[in-house]
Parts: structure tokens; C-alpha cells; sequence
């Protein structure tokens, strides 16, 4: 039904897409999968007309369309749901639906808001929610907003005659289990009306929904695998074009922390509104990670042992003593380094290069009275970038136009050679590929070998029990169950949802 | 009071005579002559540019100066586009630039007109020019140290008007149409401005006279219409029924004025004002407004051109001449209702032609300090 | 559980509270001037000083709505001055050309100069995006152009209006009000209609809200963003209209001004400078303000000189109260 | 040389253009005496984009700048005969001491810097307005000669106002590129966030910024007032607009982290170069006005990086 012939596209410098075919039936759910680079969000940008290929050509039903921009591709039935953060959050939950679209309940002018609400019900209901349409889409939570995605595109149903391809990106990162079990149930409902794509990085979730499995390398699709024959060993080889380390992990390099000395103390913390009565101890080489679902309260106890909030009540102790006014400059001072989940926002400064990153937190060291001492930068830069593979040509090159995993790199060294002994990860392997994320992995067991102490907001559970020492369980900002796990008396998966819900 | 507008126009036209203004204040005794300056290299100029330099094109009053300045360029036979215009724009630096860009252009040849915008800026203006050996005639804005006669013949001149006298003059006119009672408010011009300062002490000074005026208040409105609307609005407020007189420090004010009363329904409100402009003097004529002053600018712009431009080709030598000859007021005349349509069928609608070598005739005797 | 569902309603109804305060700080500040001045004066508090403060603010409401618009996008529009000052010169031309006074074909000058408006602000939309100029830059610009513009069609001349039908805008009064107010009212409601009850309006929340997510939507931004130039230039040529109404004028100054002040009033009135949030009633509040604080200082007789740091604390302050600041990690 | 790599000289090039079209029409503008004389008078101007460009790096704007500097000409007016040189130092701390409370109202009471620092504008015109006593007021020559005379001499030719300019912007330029505050502010300018989460202690640089910018507004203000030999509430008008325009068409755009004082000069010079050249050619005075706007949105287009700019707003 919907295909794509040879289709190629090249950027300045990059062959993205390299004589990609690619077809999906009616009614069917098809995974794309790939590591950060190989081509996936290219693809789907040809796909939604947010790209032109340079050749090759796109049929619908055998006849060639050319899309010149999202609207014409929306037109020819085919939407996108986005991440979660795609809503405006200042417009109401209807008017985000409909967006783009108002005109078919303008009478003489004017929008008539009672249908566009009753319409936006109706599209509400497809999704199996039941919200006021007219309330502001900032009060939803996130996972009320990757529904209300899903409902927004599906007014194509309503709009479009034909076939509906609906690309799914990323749609289950911030959803909780059940929420995700949800969501497929709805997808596999849809199938009777339209077909879906669906990317993401959680390998297991795309082998459950997908009818088959689309694998990209290099701007290539290097191998499709129906249901029944995937298995994610096989797949991982094709996507990395080497064998996974079956100690994914880095189990093997787990040793046991010092528990006879403190880094972070937290004694019946709470900050209004986000956690309450939180305990717990740091200690040196330890790995405690924090696992809740979006909003259990997980970031905000990142943030308070980072300066960004201020306890409400309880003693928050690092290294020893209290902040005298929670900020983060006191937290830094103290050693304490934060790998925010915004990398690209919070993480590194888009416009800097790589040694201007790396030294941004620990400017000092390398200045005499407030001049730079920048040759000193460029070479911890180079430093640095040995020592962890970091892909840049040179120091030069603007962070911005690195890779994600790259960029993660640069993260951490900034902390790390900043001689930080307290790192705070929030999702640090969010988006990267497989390639990367071991590197994460293998940089976090170094730094629990020199001593830190790491808090951890894992991106998945199966991440949070193989990295951890300590395994804390938050629920709606109330700790829950605490769960020690060191290697090979590791807690299951079972455990930690059956608290965390 | 025709007969007497009949005589001044005679007079400016043709007599070289000083003729003052009949009335008993603002000039000083004869100013000694003074030790002339250096006199310059360059003797003087052949075919200099003439300019014009300043504040802007939307007030009316800078309007009649540079037509003055384009008749005097006519009348040496010049089309009027042969009239260099440097505009400020009511920025001191952008003035001084100009003035330095021009001279850079045309390499010192240069007969400069130009009102400096602020009085500090004459200094630097005056300055560059001799320095470059061109000349120039100032009008209104410069500071009390600073004479022509210290930089030899090329501050050729310096125009100012004596405001305190007129301003005074009208005053009494609003006062006596007030019957000697009841409040006054006073709208100024840009409070620093030295004639927004001047005209205000003119009012004051009449005050003296009738205690039973009371000044209700002096608010600065800028020289602008718009300003003055919205604070005569809230004077209406403040003092209501109180007020029954409005002096005005310049005709644009008084436009303002006279709108905010409008709005009220107020239609007898005693206003004078100053300036002269054309849309002024008929409202003279139409009794909307009771006396304005006329300074008449065309003449001022015309003559400031014409000082610079016949020192600049040695028609005279300026540092022969006396001080009271390149430091001097200009022309101020009463305009009241029963004599402004005929003042201004003669002077604004058919403006009179000049003799523009006839320097100092309208003049008002020299400049003095206090 | 219970713990928990508690806290998540005080934490909703606390939410509700501060929301509710920042919503309507702005009226309150307004207020709370009101009560100061007529404290202080008690002449201020009077129907005909109302009207005098609303003669004032009618044209300044016009302009300020106008960038209103602009400012919901996330944009700045800095073109008012010139924009008002071609409007009102060409107006004023037409108008006497056409016969000067209403009764006549010379009414037609009032479409003419919104279409001049609209034509301008056309333009400043198209130098942004279609030379991809940040609107700050390309609109102060088209600013210069419109004022230069204005100056070569008049020379500097003033042109009176003397049309008393027209000057019936200040003269004429319904329930002591001039008629101008009535005006400057009834295109506050229009302004409110298309902000709340066309696509266009709506859409401009949508850009302000996050521009690429509205693209990625299907939407059009470019065309909202010259359409929403546009529209603005129509409201700043009402406001250069009724500004010829009150002063019986039309000249290259009467845009003077236009710039800060409008600017000023629409951030005193709650709408915030990046966009999104805020509309036109915070706008009427916002200017209220800002007239209010000029003819109050004159009624309660404050020297010239202290007014001016008056008015930039009373700013300052207003837009502190009606700022929520919980809601924004960084201002710039 | 392709396009991307020519990117950042376009400001540069532009400059080189305008000059040599200005040129070839009016050979006469090219003399180097008179460019150098032409260069020297816009230095104050030039002074206050620079501290100007502090604040749009970061990106905010300051709108008090003029204001400051009305100020300062008449402080230094009032207190020359008093304080002799060392009333410099009171009128930088002057400046010093506005920008600063406009950085601390903008960063910590969260009022956009578009209005916090217009409003601390009004309040220092208040103070020029009260000090000077509403009146134009003048130096007394041989106390500016005394402490300030050497403002204005010429050595080899060179005036000393390009000496101080020049001084001032290799500072500027230092602070920039060569020490942590000029790298925070880079940081802050384009990546707020990631500047906080690495414990960067952001208020204090912004309001550094606007302190920075409120000192060579002071410093500006001072020269221009020695150079007029005074001092009123109204002097510096007129420097607002083409201080944000300077810093604009030499390509640091209001979205922060991009440009720099070197552009700001480069910007400064196209600015004076456009204005000359109306004079140079002989532009009628009625158009000035539309002809620089027009030039201007020329300018800007040509000048502005768009690479790094994601939306334009």
C-alpha cells in the first residue's frame, strides 16, 4: 500500500538514506529499529514530508505522491505522533488536537468551540480518554499527553478517505507499564483502520507490537524479520554489526562499596509538593538508583542533592554538612556532578565547542585570576577525548553537532575531570544507541571503581538492576521498598513494578 | 498696533537702522569692543557649500528657518536644492557628526548655519569648523563662555532671542484678560531648553504685578502637542474650575491646549502662547488664542545662512566688526487678534522678500549675560 | 494513598490560588493606583478625569493591542511609530483631498489609511520572514522607513483636521464619554473576537507556544506570522486615526512615543515578552495602568523631575506583582 | 571558499563593500585624514554598543544606556570642579551601580531586561533631571583641560578618542574570549540552562552583564560630556537606537551567545558609514531617514548569522 522505492537522500557531507525500500500493508504494525544515526528519523521524515528525497521514489496504492511538507503528507493520510513534548502547553487539549485544522468548525469566522469540544471528545474517546477537551494541556501529565498525541493524529480517520500510516516515534519513553500495555492494546485496535510504524529504542516493545521488524545501519536497511523469526540477539548483531556483550551491564565489574563512609545523607527530606520523609545514604562506589514511575518524585531528590531545590523539611547532609543556601554552585563546590536528561539543553551548551564544555563547570582551575589558561583546556580536552573515543575531528568542533552519544561523553568527562566524587545521572543513556550506552556503562563501573558515588534515574528498569548497588522504590513522592543488589542476587523485574504501581 | 507691524516690516525690508522692540527690558548697554581673536589661515572661501543644520522637519518653526535659509540661496541666484540640509533629529551627536562629515566633504569650504541642538554641543561644532578654516553662524544654542569673537573670523556669528521680555509681555496680556485674578498654569517646553526656562521666568515676572493670580503649576510638556494634551487633561483635573488662564511656552503647546479644552466643551479659556506660526496667529485671529510672539524664524534662518556665507567669501571681515554684531538678538514681535490677519497677509502668506546683507537692521541689540 | 491524594489536592487548589492571583494582579495593581490617587486627590476619582485619562489611552490601546498580537507569537514589532505616522499623514491627505469632511466621499480616507496600515505591516512581515530577520531587527527598520516615510510625503508639514463631523470623535460625548473611547472599545471587542474566536487568533497562541511543534502540527507559521504583522498594522492605524481625532493633527510626529510606551504597557499588563501567554484584555489593563500613573502623578502634583523614576519603579513593580514566578526558570 | 566558511566575515565584507561603493561615487570620502576624523567622532557611540553588546550576548538588551549616560554628563559637570579626575571614577560607579540593579530586577524579580532596564532608565533620567537643576550646564574649561585634556590631544596623528576606543575594545575583547566571566557569558548566552547545571552561578553574571554595559555607558557618556565641554538631561539622546543598531548589523543577534565586541565595531563602522555617506552623496534630508531604514534592513541581512538561529522569531 504505502512504499518507498530505493529512496536516497544526502545532506552536506552525509549519505543519510542510501537506496532504502520500504513497505507497509494494510493494517499492519511495522518496528523500525536502528542505533542513533543509522537513518531512523531521516526515514521518517521522508516519510512525513518533512524531508524530499533526493531519489528514489514514494507510492501510495501505485500511484508516485511527492510531499512538499508535513500538511501534504497528512493529506495522504499519513501523521506522526511525536514525543511527549510536542504539545503547545499553553493552548487548550482541543485546540492542540485540531490544530492546523480549525477551519471545519469556522462558521462566517469564528470557531465554533462547543463542536470543535464535542469533536475533540469523540477523538478523546478513540484513545480510551475522558478529559474535559477544553482544559489546558500544561495540568495533563506526560502520559496523558503521548495519548492526546494519539488522538490528535487520529482525526486523520475522520479527515482522510483512504489508508491511514501512522508513525509512532518513541512513544512509550515516558510511559509507565501499564500506561505502555495501554497503548499497545489501542494500536493493535487501530490496526482495523490504519497502519502503524513504530520506532523505538526498547527492543522487547518492538518485538511485541511489530508484524515485522525493519533494521537500519549506515543510512541502509540491513535486515526485515517477520514476528515470528525475530530474536533480539540477531537483531542487536544487525543493528551494531557485532555481537552484544551478553554482560550488557557490566555485572561482571560491579564491586562491592565502602559503607563505612557517607557522600549524600538524606534524613526524612521533603520538598513540598514533589516527595516526602525521603532517607537514605551514599556511600563511596555505590550505585543507588531510583526507580518510580514519571513524577514519583525521582528528579526532584536529583535536583535537592544538586542545589535546585530546597528541602521543605528534613537534613540533606553532602559530604557532611548542609548547604547553607541550596544552590548549585554550593553543590559543585562540594563535588557533586549532574548529567541532566536534557542533554541537549541542560547537558552541554549548544554553540560552545568540546573543551569550552568540558571546563565549563571547573573554569577556575584553569584560569589565573580570571584569565584562561585555554591551552591547558584544549589539552584536558584532548585528554579526554582519547580516553573515552569521543568522535569529534578536533576541540573545536561546536557540541552542538555532535552525536547524542558523544555528547554524553562530553558530559561526563566535564564532571569527571572536574574530579567529582558524587555524580548524579537522570536517564543518561536516553536516546543513545547500543554502542554508546555500554560505554555509559562502562564509564559508570570506572568511576564506582575511583570512589564516586552515583545516584541513578535509570532509563529502563532492566538498566536500573543491572547498574545498581542499591535499588530504592518511590511511589507519588512516598519511598516504598529499598532493594540491595549486588551481582547475581539481583532483584526481578516483578519486584520493583509490583511497588512502583 | 497695525500701523506699528506696517513699520516693521518697513523697516526690517529696508532700514539698517536697529530697530528694538518697544519696550523697556533685555538689553544691556553697549558691549564693549573686544581683543579679536587669531585670525585663520585661509583668508576666504570661493563658492563654499552652504548648510543648514538642524533639529528636524516636523515642527513648523524649523520649517520657517530653512525657509529662510532656501530664499537667502535663491536670492544669490542658486536654486533652493543648493541648500545643504543636516538634520539631528534632536541628537547632539549625530549634529556634531554631521557637521564633521560635511566639513570632511567639502574639505573646510563651507558656510555653516546651524542651531547645535543642545548648548553644550556648540563648543565642538564651532571648534571642528575653525579648524578646518570653514565658517559658521549659530542660532539659539550655545553655552555662556563660548564667543565668536575668541576663534577670529570663522565663528562668524551667534542669533539668540531675549525670550523673558515678550513672554513677560504676554503674560500680562493673559493676566489683564483674566481680570487680575483667579490661577494660572504655566506648559513649558523641555525643561532644560534655555527658552522653556526664560519664558516661564516671563510669566513670573508678570506675576508680580497681580497677586491675586495665583500660579497653580508649571509642568514641562516638551515643546509637544500630544505631552501638552495629556497634561493639561490631568491640570483639568488637578485644579478644575481653578484655572482660568493657560500661558504656553511655544504655539505647539497650545494646540494641545487648546484640544485638551475642547474635549471639555471649554471655549473662553485665556491662552497665550509663542512662536508665531501660521495655524497660531489665525487662532490670534480667531481669539482662540489672546497673543503669541513672533520671532519671525524665516528671517533668523535666512540671515544666520547669509552672515556665515558673505564672512566665508570676505564680503566682510567679522573680526572687524563690532561684539554687537556677532552676538545679538533676533526680532520679536507682539501678535494680538486685532491685528494678526493683517500681520499675516503680510508676513506669513506673502512672506516679505529680505535684504540679506542687511545683517543686524531687524537685530535687537547685543547679547547680555546674567 | 490518602496522604497522597490530600497533598495532590492542596498542591492543585495552591496552584489554583497563585494562578488566580498572577491572572489578575494586573487588574489589582490597576486598583490599587486608583485608590492611591484618589487618596491622595480625591478629584481624581471623578467621571470627566476618566474620560480625560481614556482620551488619552484610546490611541495608545490601539497601537498596544496591535503588538499585542505580535508579542503572543514570541515576536516584537518596533514599527509602530513610522507605521502610525504614514497612517495618519495619508489619511489626513486623502481626506482633504476628497473633500474634508465626513459628510462627503472623504470618509473613504478611513479604510484607505487601515489599508496603508495593513500594507506596512504586510511588508515588516515579509522583510522577517521571508529574509529571515529576527523581528526586532526588521521591524525597528521598517520603523525608520515608515517615519522617513512620512516626513518625505508631508515635508514636515503638519495637516489640520478641522472636519467637525470627524473632530466629533473628542467633541461629541455619550454618558460622558467622547466618542473616540466608544471607538477605541468597540475595536477592543473586535480584537478580543479574533483572539478568541478565529483561527488566527488562536493560531497565534499556537506560534507563541512553540513554533516548531505548530509547524510539525501542518500549520502555516509563516503565513501567521506576516498575517499577524498585518493585523497589527491595521490596529496601528486605528490608533493613528483616533490619535488625528483627539489633536485635530496629522504629522510624521504623531507616532512619536508609540514605541516604548505601547511596549511598556503591554508587558505591565501580564503578557509575557516570549510569547503565549497573555491577550488583549491584559493589554486594555496595561495601558490603563500606564495612563493612570501619568495623569496621576500630574493630579496629585508630583514635580516634573521625579515623575519619570516614578513611572519606571511603578513599572517595574507592576510587572513583578503580575509576574509568576514559579512558572519560569529564566527571564533574559 | 565556500559559503559557510565565508559566514562569519559577512559583516566584514559588507563594511568593505559599503565603503568602496561610497567611494567610487565620492572619491573625496576615501581621504584617510577625513575617515580617521569621521571615525574618531562616533567613539562614545561606539563605547556604549560595547558595553551594549554585553547585555545582547547574553541575550537580553539594555535600554538605559542613553539615560546612564544623561546622567553622567551632567554628574561630571556638576562635580568636575569639586572631584577634578577622580569624578570619573564616581560616574563610572554610577553606571556601575544602574546596570547593575537592572541586571538584579531582571534576573532575580524576573522583569524582561526590554523593560527593567527601560525603567531604570526613567529613574536616572529622574536623577539627571533633579541634579541638573533642568538647565543646560557647562564645564568650567580650564578644570576639563586639567583632568580631561588628554581625551582629546593627537599623538603621531592618531587622536587619542580611537586610542581609548581602541584600549577599551582590546578589554572588551579580553574579557571576552580570555577569561571564565567572558566564557559564562557565552554559556549564559547560549545555553542557560546547561550553564546552571553546571553550577554556574548565572544571576551573578547576568547582572555583571548589565552592570558591564551600564559601566561603558558611564564611560561613554563621560567622553562625550568632556568633548562638549557639558552637561544636561537631554545630551545623549539619539545614542539609543544606533547603539542596539550597531551591535545588530555587526552580527550579534538578540538570541544570545553569538557576535561579540568585534562585531559591534565592525557594526559601529557601518553604521557611521552609512550615515556619512548621506552626507557625502548628497541624500535629500527629508529621505535620510527611509534610505537608512531601508540600507539598514539590507545591512542586517546580510550581516546576520542564520545558522545558528533555529526559529526566527
Amino acid at each position: 500500500m504505502y512504499q518507498l522505492n530505493q529512496v536516497d537522500k544526502r545532506f552536506p557531507g552525509v549519505h543519510a538514506l542510501k537506496a532504502v525500500d520500504f513497505t507497509i500493508g494494510r493494517g499492519e504494525i511495522v518496528g523500525l529499529v536502528g542505533e542513533n544515526g543509522a537513518g531512523k528519523s531521516t526515514l521518517m521524515k521522508v516519510i512525513y514530508g518533512a524531508y524530499q528525497p533526493d531519489g528514489g521514489t514514494v507510492t501510495i496504492d501505485g500511484k508516485t505522491v511527492r510531499f512538499q511538507n508535513p500538511r501534504q503528507a497528512m493529506e495522504h493520510g499519513i501523521g506522526m505522533v511525536f514525543q511527549e513534548q510536542s504539545l503547545i502547553t499553553n493552548l487548550t487539549v482541543m485546540e492542540n488536537i485540531f490544530l492546523g485544522f480549525e477551519q471545519q468548525f469556522v462558521r462566517w469566522g469564528v470557531i465554533d468551540w462547543k463542536a470543535m469540544a464535542e469533536a475533540a471528545r469523540h477523538q478523546l474517546r478513540k484513545v480510551k480518554m475522558d478529559i474535559d477537551p477544553s482544559m489546558t494541556t500544561s495540568k495533563l501529565s506526560f502520559a496523558q499527553r503521548q495519548l492526546v498525541e494519539l488522538a490528535k493524529v487520529l482525526t486523520l480517520e475522520e479527515r482522510i478517505d483512504g489508508d491511514l500510516v501512522i508513525l509512532l516515534d518513541e512513544p512509550t519513553s515516558v510511559l509507565a507499564k501499564e500506561e505502555v500495555e495501554l497503548l499497545f492494546g489501542l494500536v493493535r485496535e487501530l490496526t482495523s483502520r490504519a497502519s502503524f510504524i513504530f520506532v523505538s529504542h526498547r527492543l522487547d516493545e518492538v518485538l511485541e507490537l511489530s508484524d515485522r521488524i525493519y533494521v537500519m545501519k549506515d543510512g541502509a536497511v540491513v535486515d526485515v524479520v517477520a514476528q515470528g523469526t525475530a530474536e533480539v540477539d540477531r537483531i542487536q548483531h544487525k543493528m551494531v554489526g557485532r555481537d552484544v556483550d551478553k554482560e550488557y551491564y557490566r555485572e561482571q565489574k560491579q564491586k562491592p562499596y565502602d559503607p563505612s563512609q557517607t557522600l549524600v545523607s538524606f534524613d526524612g527530606v521533603g520538598v513540598a509538593g514533589k516527595f516526602s520523609e525521603i532517607s537514605f545514604d551514599l556511600h563511596p562506589g555505590e550505585v543507588l538508583c531510583l526507580v518510580g514511575t514519571e513524577g514519583s518524585g525521582r528528579e526532584a531528590i536529583l535536583r535537592t542533592i544538586f542545589g535546585l531545590e530546597q528541602p521543605s523539611t528534613g537534613t540533606v547532609l553532602v559530604k557532611g554538612a548542609p548547604y547553607a543556601r541550596a544552590n548549585a554552585q554550593q553543590a559543585v563546590a562540594r563535588g557533586v556532578g549532574y548529567v541532566p536528561r536534557e542533554r541537549k539543553v541542560e547537558g552541554i551548551v549548544n554553540g560552545m565547542n568540546v573543551y569550552e564544555n568540558m571546563t565549563l563547570s571547573q573554569m577556575r582551575r584553569y584560569a589565573s585570576g580570571g584569565v584562561l589558561r585555554i591551552g591547558e583546556e584544549k589539552a584536558l580536552a584532548q585528554h579526554w577525548i582519547d580516553r573515552l573515543g569521543i568522535k569529534t575531528p578536533d576541540v573545536y568542533k561546536d557540541c552542538g553537532g555532535l552525536s547524542g552519544g558523544n555528547q554524553q561523553k562530553v558530559v561526563l568527562a566535564k564532571w569527571r575531570s572536574g574530579g567529582s566524587d558524587i555524580i548524579l545521572l537522570d536517564h543518561p543513556t536516553r536516546g543513545l544507541d547500543i554502542g554508546a550506552k555500554e560505554d555509559v556503562y562502562d564509564m559508570v563501573r570506572e568511576m564506582s571503581d575511583a570512589g564516586a558515588g552515583i545516584v541513578l534515574v535509570a532509563d529502563t528498569l532492566e538498566e536500573a538492576i543491572g547498574l545498581s548497588h542499591t535499588i530504592l522504590v518511590l511511589k507519588d513522592g512516598i519511598f516504598q521498598k529499598r532493594f540491595d543488589g549486588s551481582p547475581g542476587d539481583k532483584p526481578t523485574l516483578y519486584d520493583l513494578v509490583h511497588h512502583m504501581i | 498696533m497695525s500701523t506699528f507691524i506696517k513699520d516693521f516690516i518697513e523697516r526690517e525690508k529696508i532700514n539698517r537702522r536697529n530697530f528694538l522692540f518697544a519696550s523697556a527690558y533685555g538689553l544691556g548697554g553697549a558691549a564693549a569692543l573686544g581683543a579679536l581673536g587669531p585670525s585663520m589661515a585661509r583668508a576666504a572661501l570661493t563658492d563654499p557649500t552652504i548648510a543648514w543644520s538642524y533639529r528636524n522637519r516636523t515642527n513648523p518653526y524649523w520649517n520657517e528657518i530653512v525657509s529662510g535659509g532656501e530664499a537667502f540661496v535663491e536670492s544669490l541666484g542658486m536654486s533652493r536644492d543648493a541648500l545643504t540640509h543636516l538634520i539631528n533629529e534632536g541628537s547632539s551627536e549625530k549634529s556634531l557628526a554631521d557637521v564633521k562629515a560635511i566639513l570632511a566633504k567639502t574639505d573646510g569650504n563651507l558656510a555653516l548655519a546651524i542651531d547645535t541642538n543642545d548648548a553644550p554641543n556648540a563648543r565642538p561644532v564651532v571648534e571642528a569648523v575653525a579648524a578646518s578654516g570653514a565658517y559658521v553662524s549659530t542660532l539659539w544654542n550655545k553655552t555662556d563662555d563660548l564667543h565668536p569673537w575668541d576663534f577670529g573670523d570663522n565663528y562668524v556669528s551667534h542669533m539668540s532671542w531675549s525670550d523673558e521680555g515678550p513672554a513677560e509681555q504676554t503674560a500680562r496680556i493673559l493676566l489683564e484678560a483674566m481680570g487680575g485674578k483667579g490661577g494660572v498654569v504655566h506648559l513649558g517646553g523641555i525643561a532644560s531648553n534655555n527658552p522653556a526656562i526664560e519664558r516661564l521666568q516671563g510669566l513670573k515676572n508678570a506675576l508680580k504685578d497681580y497677586p491675586d493670580v495665583e500660579l497653580l503649576a508649571a509642568e514641562p510638556a516638551d515643546w509637544d502637542t500630544q505631552k501638552a494634551n495629556q497634561v493639561m487633561s490631568a491640570f483639568l483635573t488637578r485644579y478644575g474650575d481653578e484655572i482660568t488662564g493657560v500661558h504656553c511656552a511655544n504655539d505647539t503647546i497650545a494646540y494641545g491646549v487648546l484640544e485638551a479644552l475642547r474635549a471639555e466643551g471649554i471655549e473662553d479659556m485665556p491662552i497665550v502662547s509663542y512662536d508665531g506660526n501660521p495655524q497660531a496667529v489665525q487662532l490670534v485671529a480667531d481669539k482662540k488664542i489672546l497673543a503669541t510672539v513672533f520671532t519671525n524664524p524665516h528671517w533668523g534662518g535666512g540671515i544666520t545662512a547669509s552672515l556665515a556665507y558673505h564672512a566665508a567669501i570676505g564680503h566682510f571681515k567679522p573680526s572687524e566688526e563690532p561684539k554687537e554684531h556677532r552676538e545679538f538678538y533676533g526680532p520679536t514681535i507682539l501678535v494680538q487678534p486685532d491685528d494678526a490677519l493683517e500681520f499675516k497677509a503680510n508676513y506669513l502668506d506673502s512672506v516679505p522678500t529680505y535684504d540679506w546683507t542687511d545683517f543686524w537692521g531687524p537685530s535687537n541689540g547685543p547679547i547680555v549675560y546674567k | 494513598m490518602a496522604i497522597t491524594e490530600t497533598s495532590g489536592k492542596t498542591r492543585v487548589s495552591a496552584a489554583l490560588g497563585r494562578e488566580a492571583l498572577v491572572k489578575w494582579a494586573p487588574l489589582l495593581v490597576l486598583l490599587v493606583l486608583c485608590a492611591f490617587f484618589a487618596l491622595m486627590e480625591p478629584r481624581f476619582l471623578s467621571t470627566r478625569n476618566f474620560a480625560r485619562i481614556l482620551i488619552a489611552a484610546s490611541p495608545a490601546l490601539m497601537v498596544a493591542i496591535g503588538v499585542t498580537f505580535i508579542i503572543l507569537m514570541g515576536s516584537i514589532d518596533l514599527s509602530m511609530e513610522g507605521t502610525v505616522s504614514v497612517c495618519a499623514v495619508t489619511f489626513a491627505f486623502c481626506f482633504l483631498w476628497l473633500g474634508g469632511t465626513l459628510a462627503s466621499w472623504a470618509w473613504l480616507a478611513i479604510p484607505l489609511a487601515m489599508l496603508v496600515g495593513a500594507a506596512l505591516g504586510f511588508i515588516n512581515g515579509l522583510v522577517h520572514v521571508k529574509l529571515k530577520i529576527p523581528s526586532f531587527m526588521a521591524s525597528l527598520a521598517m520603523g525608520f522607513v515608515g517615519t522617513g516615510l512620512a516626513m518625505v510625503m508631508t515635508g514636515g508639514d503638519r495637516i489640520r483636521i478641522e472636519d467637525e463631523l470627524y473632530r466629533g470623535l473628542l467633541t461629541e460625548r455619550a454618558l460622558g464619554f467622547p466618542l473616540m473611547v466608544y471607538v477605541a472599545g468597540l475595536f477592543l471587542l473586535v480584537a478580543w473576537f479574533i483572539q478568541t474566536r478565529t483561527t488566527l487568533g488562536r493560531n497565534f497562541y499556537a506560534v507563541g507556544g512553540g513554533e516548531d511543534l505548530a509547524t510539525a502540527s501542518g500549520l502555516n507559521v509563516n503565513r501567521v506570522r506576516i498575517m499577524g504583522f498585518t493585523l497589527a498594522g491595521v490596529f496601528f492605524s486605528v490608533g493613528a486615526l483616533l490619535a488625528v481625532g483627539r489633536i485635530g493633527i496629522a504629522e510624521t510626529a504623531t507616532g512619536n512615543n508609540f514605541m516604548f510606551l505601547s511596549i511598556t504597557a503591554v508587558v505591565v499588563g501580564g503578557t509575557a515578552l516570549w510569547g503565549g501567554i497573555g491577550g488583549v484584555w491584559n493589554t486594555l489593563v496595561g495601558v490603563l495602568i500606564v495612563f493612570v500613573i501619568g495623569n496621576g502623578m500630574v493630579v496629585i502634583g508630583l514635580p516634573g523631575y521625579v515623575q519619570d523614576a516614578v513611572l519606571g519603579i511603578l513599572v517595574i513593580l507592576a510587572v513583578i506583582l503580575s509576574t509568576d514566578r514559579r512558572s519560569i526558570s529564566f527571564v533574559k | 571558499m565556500s559559503l559557510e566558511t565565508l559566514k562569519p566575515y559577512f559583516p566584514w565584507i559588507t563594511l568593505g563593500a559599503l565603503v568602496l561603493l561610497v567611494g567610487a561615487l565620492n572619491p573625496s570620502f576615501l581621504n584617510p585624514a577625513s575617515l580617521v576624523s569621521v571615525v574618531a567622532d562616533i567613539v562614545p557611540l561606539f563605547i556604549m554598543a560595547l558595553g551594549m553588546t554585553f547585555a545582547i550576548y547574553i541575550g537580553g538588551i539594555d535600554l538605559s544606556v542613553q539615560q546612564v549616560a544623561n546622567l553622567v554628563t551632567v554628574v561630571a559637570t556638576v562635580y568636575l570642579a569639586q572631584f577634578g579626575v577622580f569624578v570619573a571614577v564616581i560616574c563610572v560607579l554610577a553606571g556601575f551601580a544602574i546596570g547593575a540593579v537592572s541586571g538584579w530586577v531582571t534576573t532575580r524579580q524576573f522583569v524582561p531586561s526590554f523593560v527593567a532596564t527601560l525603567a531604570m532608565g526613567f529613574i536616572a533620567l529622574s536623577g539627571a533631571r533633579f541634579l541638573s537643576g533642568e538647565r543646560a550646564l557647562s564645564m568650567n574649561a580650564e578644570a576639563r583641560d586639567a583632568s580631561f585634556g588628554w581625551m582629546f590631544g593627537t599623538t603621531a596623528g592618531v587622536p587619542h578618542e580611537l586610542v581609548i576606543a581602541g584600549i577599551l575594545l582590546a578589554l572588551a575583547w579580553f574579557l571576552q574570549t580570555r577569561t571564565t566571566f567572558g566564557r559564562a557569558l557565552k554559556a549564559v548566552g547560549a545555553g542557560e540552562l546547561a550553564a546552571v547545571s553546571s553550577g554556574l552561578n548565572v544571576d551573578r553574571i547576568k547582572i555583571l552583564a548589565f552592570a558591564l554595559s551600564g559601566t561603558f555607558a558611564a564611560i561613554a557618556g563621560l567622553m562625550f560630556s568632556v568633548k562638549l565641554s557639558g552637561g544636561d538631561a537631554n545630551l545623549a539622546n539619539g545614542f539609543l537606537i544606533l547603539a542596539i543598531v550597531a551591535v545588530l548589523v555587526g552580527g550579534t543577534p538578540l538570541t544570545g551567545g553569538v557576535g561579540g565586541v568585534i562585531n559591534t565595531l565592525v557594526g559601529t563602522l557601518i553604521v557611521v558609514v552609512i550615515r556619512t555617506a548621506m552626507v557625502y552623496l548628497e541624500v535629500d534630508a527629508t529621505m535620510q531617514q527611509m534610505i537608512f531604514g531601508i540600507i539598514l534592513i539590507v545591512a542586517i541581512a546580510m550581516t546576520i548569522d542564520r545558522s545558528k538561529m533555529r526559529i526566527v522569531k
